[in-house]
């Protein structure tokens, strides 16, 4: 069966959620895996969204951080304050979401600029949540296409952490949270090595370690075991493209 | 997931010998059914910490469960002296350690936001802060003038009761808030006892509602009347009556535990007790039904 | 018209109030004080108690600090650490009641203990909420018996902070409440000179200045202008024991 | 007492040249009626702080009301880009501050508790502590670690919209909640605008559900659909159509000038912008009701 790229970044995220997992969740193709996991292999997945809302069922997609369908029927609704210290930094959350223009040999993320700070090339978004989210949820997943200009050897400015500079610099820094713990690529699966450098550990069916490698900032390292995921099966995309987002917001 | 079980069965699982316990509850929602269960297990040398250790933390301390209690207000609310504690303590017999009110909340809130500690603006009234260690200063970075600071208090166990609650824990709470939520946030095992259980489709009909999710409870159990002689708001009153007697009964340590053999050891839960009380209690706390306006979510 | 120790200092205190104060009430005789200001010259006085109910309206005598009645009927309930932060330090409050065993020359107030701390002669309560509202509230007002042993010239233990120990030490603490205001007793009132020391400002009708004195544990000055407060009037005493208190719960 | 007035009278009496504003509400609840009313009555040099400065501070910010933006988050919510306050910013032709979301919302906690600063737990990513001078550290006394900071935020003006507020300026949300409560309670003013002016029995019906006293408020404003293009949960739902046209309208100075010209300047207020979007976008955002379980708060 055909699919595209985000489909299968998005199905290979959804597989890396367990049952249980509390989830802070963004918008968009975040809450599209969280979604696919809940239905499939995670049925107990928690979502808690930045916004305030803890074990959303949203009945429609949601197309904000703060969509109204993801109050109504929730379990329960909270201030940010109460998000950010009750349920983010007071460690009671599993996995988070990340995203960001850059992400380097190390992890790290920037969403802030692209250029020096105060003279900005570009001006992107900035931190939101992203920053409390990488440094105290216990495992982070990012999903991005696999693009040099993406993968920087090192970011411009750090927007969140991931492993610093490697080399047990995180966990000299005392973040609670365990770190990015895989970047979901359009060609596969980058994770941390001990030192903390993501290296290739997975490909996509029909995706070379040598696509991978030209696509990335810094000499790419692969692992001794390289890994062949599982081609997306109907049912992940029929519930996908059904159910989920029938129409194709996110899934372009 | 259903986390439902019986009170004695939770009591068993998550309270242990030497924990540090917050039971929940300014005046209002007071846990009193399930300190009966913990001194009917005998636990011993726990930690009470309550801001105001209220009737439960007198019987438990009567009780012999106690090493040490944590306080901000040691009183019986509308009465007067509390008189087990107070006198456990002038004894030298039972350890203390105390705050204002703020400096107790400071801490259970500190403990629940993950924070090592929170600041408060200075008081001037410093004696406090002399004889308790723990009560420290930090310099504030912008200003240069000191603020004081308490550590995050993060309880072995809290109990909560509330209102309503389903069967994962997700809890619906109104009337006086006290510091629930901080207390359950802070603790590393949360017990929930219910007045009642309701479909889950009650309390996701009005998320704003809810005060604690049910992932973070260890154990939800459902008892009616679990906070007599307080009160549940909506539920019943609060017993005045047994407040003052309680005065008298607390004056003669052969009273107390005539007392406690009659309506903690003598009873197998709060079922029983609440029978016991009998019909012309139980019509005295009656309440008349007083709804809230309902609001409208929308169906997005 | 008669009238007892108990109505005479809870109405002089309702006198004290005024219209549109923001009021941190406790039970007994401080609420009696605000509801009869409320039902005489303060009809917008609005009454917060710590428990965090605001503009309660209590259908009977609260019983406790935590009594069901403050709820039903008011305009918002909170949690204790909201009251505490958004309220008391937050500086919204303008008025605040505190009571204790001892007060001293300077204001100071001890609820805490008598003796040394570590081994008390005698356990008190402890603060509560007192340490704070003596230190944020903008005025505060003490209800109290005048008797030697409850004014020492100074407190074993500060629980709450009245001007230290005087000449502008509590200016210089950098506490942004006005301090003890008033201190009313059976015999008079007692008000901060310049120099924080409390001295007798009024007389209730038929106390001397030596009553007073001999009932003062330090040399009780004078003012200059030594007022005669006004007796209780009958429509005072009435709205107090025919409204407020019919079974004299807290007049006695 | 009533605080009722015309929305147009309450920024003409609360809102300054120069002043510090925050226009309250994370995604839902967004004021844009006063924000369309700041910028008909003309005012500049405004400090602009909001978590997500939204679609509210790109039209204000091309209306030229502002200074300065202060922010954490400057997108298009769901969308992408904020275009005019990004290429204001790109161009320096705008200042800006920025913090996290969390770092946001603990200035503005900090200053709603009376604090002079709030502390967080460290998060590894030193490089917006480097680029602002306002987040800084302090040492936690009792472990010897360091923990980050960030000063109160007190703006001179807070707009908050809600469901329903009494005419005194109680005032019952939810849904969403953001930072509703902190910033009402950290602004020096307060405008309250609201769906619906209740009698003060609902609100006291449920004083669980109240966020904000009213004594707290300086001016209630009954506005209806006041925060179109954002919602209101339970009145109307998002125009997310409107979010992707900004996109469009956005990217050329002459459609955004004729955008403020046609729906800011070319109508009197709200109940004129509302008329004038029509039936077709009125039925578009209609609410199917879905009300809470209603809960019984006892008479007592």
């Amino acid at each position: 069966m055909e699919y595209n790229a985000s489909e299968l970044m998005i199905i290979n995220a959804a597989r890396l959620l367990r049952d249980g997992d509390v989830v802070f969740v963004g918008v968009g193709q975040p809450n599209l895996a969280c979604n696919l996991a809940r239905r499939t292999h995670a049925p107990n997945l928690l979502m808690i969204y930045e916004a305030g809302v803890i074990g959303a069922r949203p009945a429609r997609l949601p197309l904000s951080i703060g969509d109204p369908t993801l109050v109504s029927g929730a379990s329960l609704v909270c201030s940010m304050y109460d998000v950010f210290t009750l349920y983010l930094q007071r460690g009671n959350v599993d996995v988070g979401f990340l995203g960001g223009a850059q992400i380097d040999r190390y992890g790290n993320i920037n969403a802030t600029v692209i250029g020096p700070y105060d003279h900005p090339k570009v001006r992107l978004p900035g931190s939101g949540g992203s920053q409390e989210i990488a440094a105290w949820a216990n495992r982070c997943y990012i999903m991005t296409p696999h693009q040099k200009r993406r993968f920087p050897e090192k970011v411009d400015f750090v927007t969140s952490a991931g492993f610093l500079n490697g080399n047990g610099e995180r966990q000299a820094a005392g973040l609670r949270g365990g770190g990015p713990q895989a970047v979901v690529t359009n060609l596969g699966i980058l994770e941390p090595d001990d030192s903390g450098e993501m290296i290739l550990t997975a490909l996509h069916p029909g995706c070379t370690l040598e696509q991978a490698q030209e696509n990335t900032g810094w000499p790419l390292k692969a692992a001794s075991q390289l890994r062949l995921t599982e081609p997306p099966t109907t049912e992940e995309l029929r519930i996908l493209r059904d159910e989920l987002d029938p129409d194709r917001i996110y899934l372009k | 997931m259903s986390k439902v079980c019986s009170l004695k069965e939770a009591v068993a699982s998550y309270v242990k010998d030497g924990d540090t316990l917050y039971a929940a509850g300014f005046t209002h929602l007071i846990p009193f059914a399930a300190g009966h269960e913990i001194i009917r297990q005998g636990r011993k040398n726990l930690t009470l910490a309550r801001a105001t250790p209220d009737l439960i933390y007198d019987q438990m301390v009567a009780a012999g469960c106690a090493r040490k209690v944590i306080f901000s207000y040691m009183g019986n609310p509308g009465v007067g002296s509390l008189r087990i504690v107070r006198s456990e303590l002038e004894a030298g017999r039972l350890e203390w350690e105390e705050y204002s009110h703020f400096g107790m909340i400071t801490r259970l809130s500190a403990g629940a936001s993950g924070l090592p500690f929170l600041p408060m603006k200075q008081t001037g009234a410093a004696d406090l802060e002399k004889a308790n260690p723990n009560i420290r200063r930090v310099t504030d970075p912008y200003s240069g003038e000191e603020v004081v600071v308490v550590p995050a208090l993060n309880p072995d166990v809290a109990i909560v009761h509330v209102q309503r609650a389903d069967r994962s824990g997700n809890a619906h709470i109104w009337g006086i808030l006290g510091e629930q939520k901080e207390a359950a946030f802070a603790a590393r095992h949360v017990i929930l006892t219910a007045e009642e259980l309701v479909d889950e489709e009650v309390i996701r009909s009005d998320p704003n509602r809810s005060m604690i999710p049910g992932f973070i409870v260890d154990a939800v159990c459902e008892v009616p009347f679990a906070s007599h002689p307080s009160y549940t708001q909506g539920y019943y009153d609060r017993d005045n009556a047994f407040y003052l007697s309680w005065d008298q009964i607390s004056e003669s340590p052969e009273a107390v535990r005539a007392w406690l053999d009659e309506w903690v050891y003598g009873v197998q839960d709060r079922a029983e007790y609440w029978q016991k009380l009998g019909a012309e209690t139980h019509e005295r706390l009656r309440v008349t039904p007083n709804l809230s306006s309902p609001v409208n979510y929308g169906a997005y």
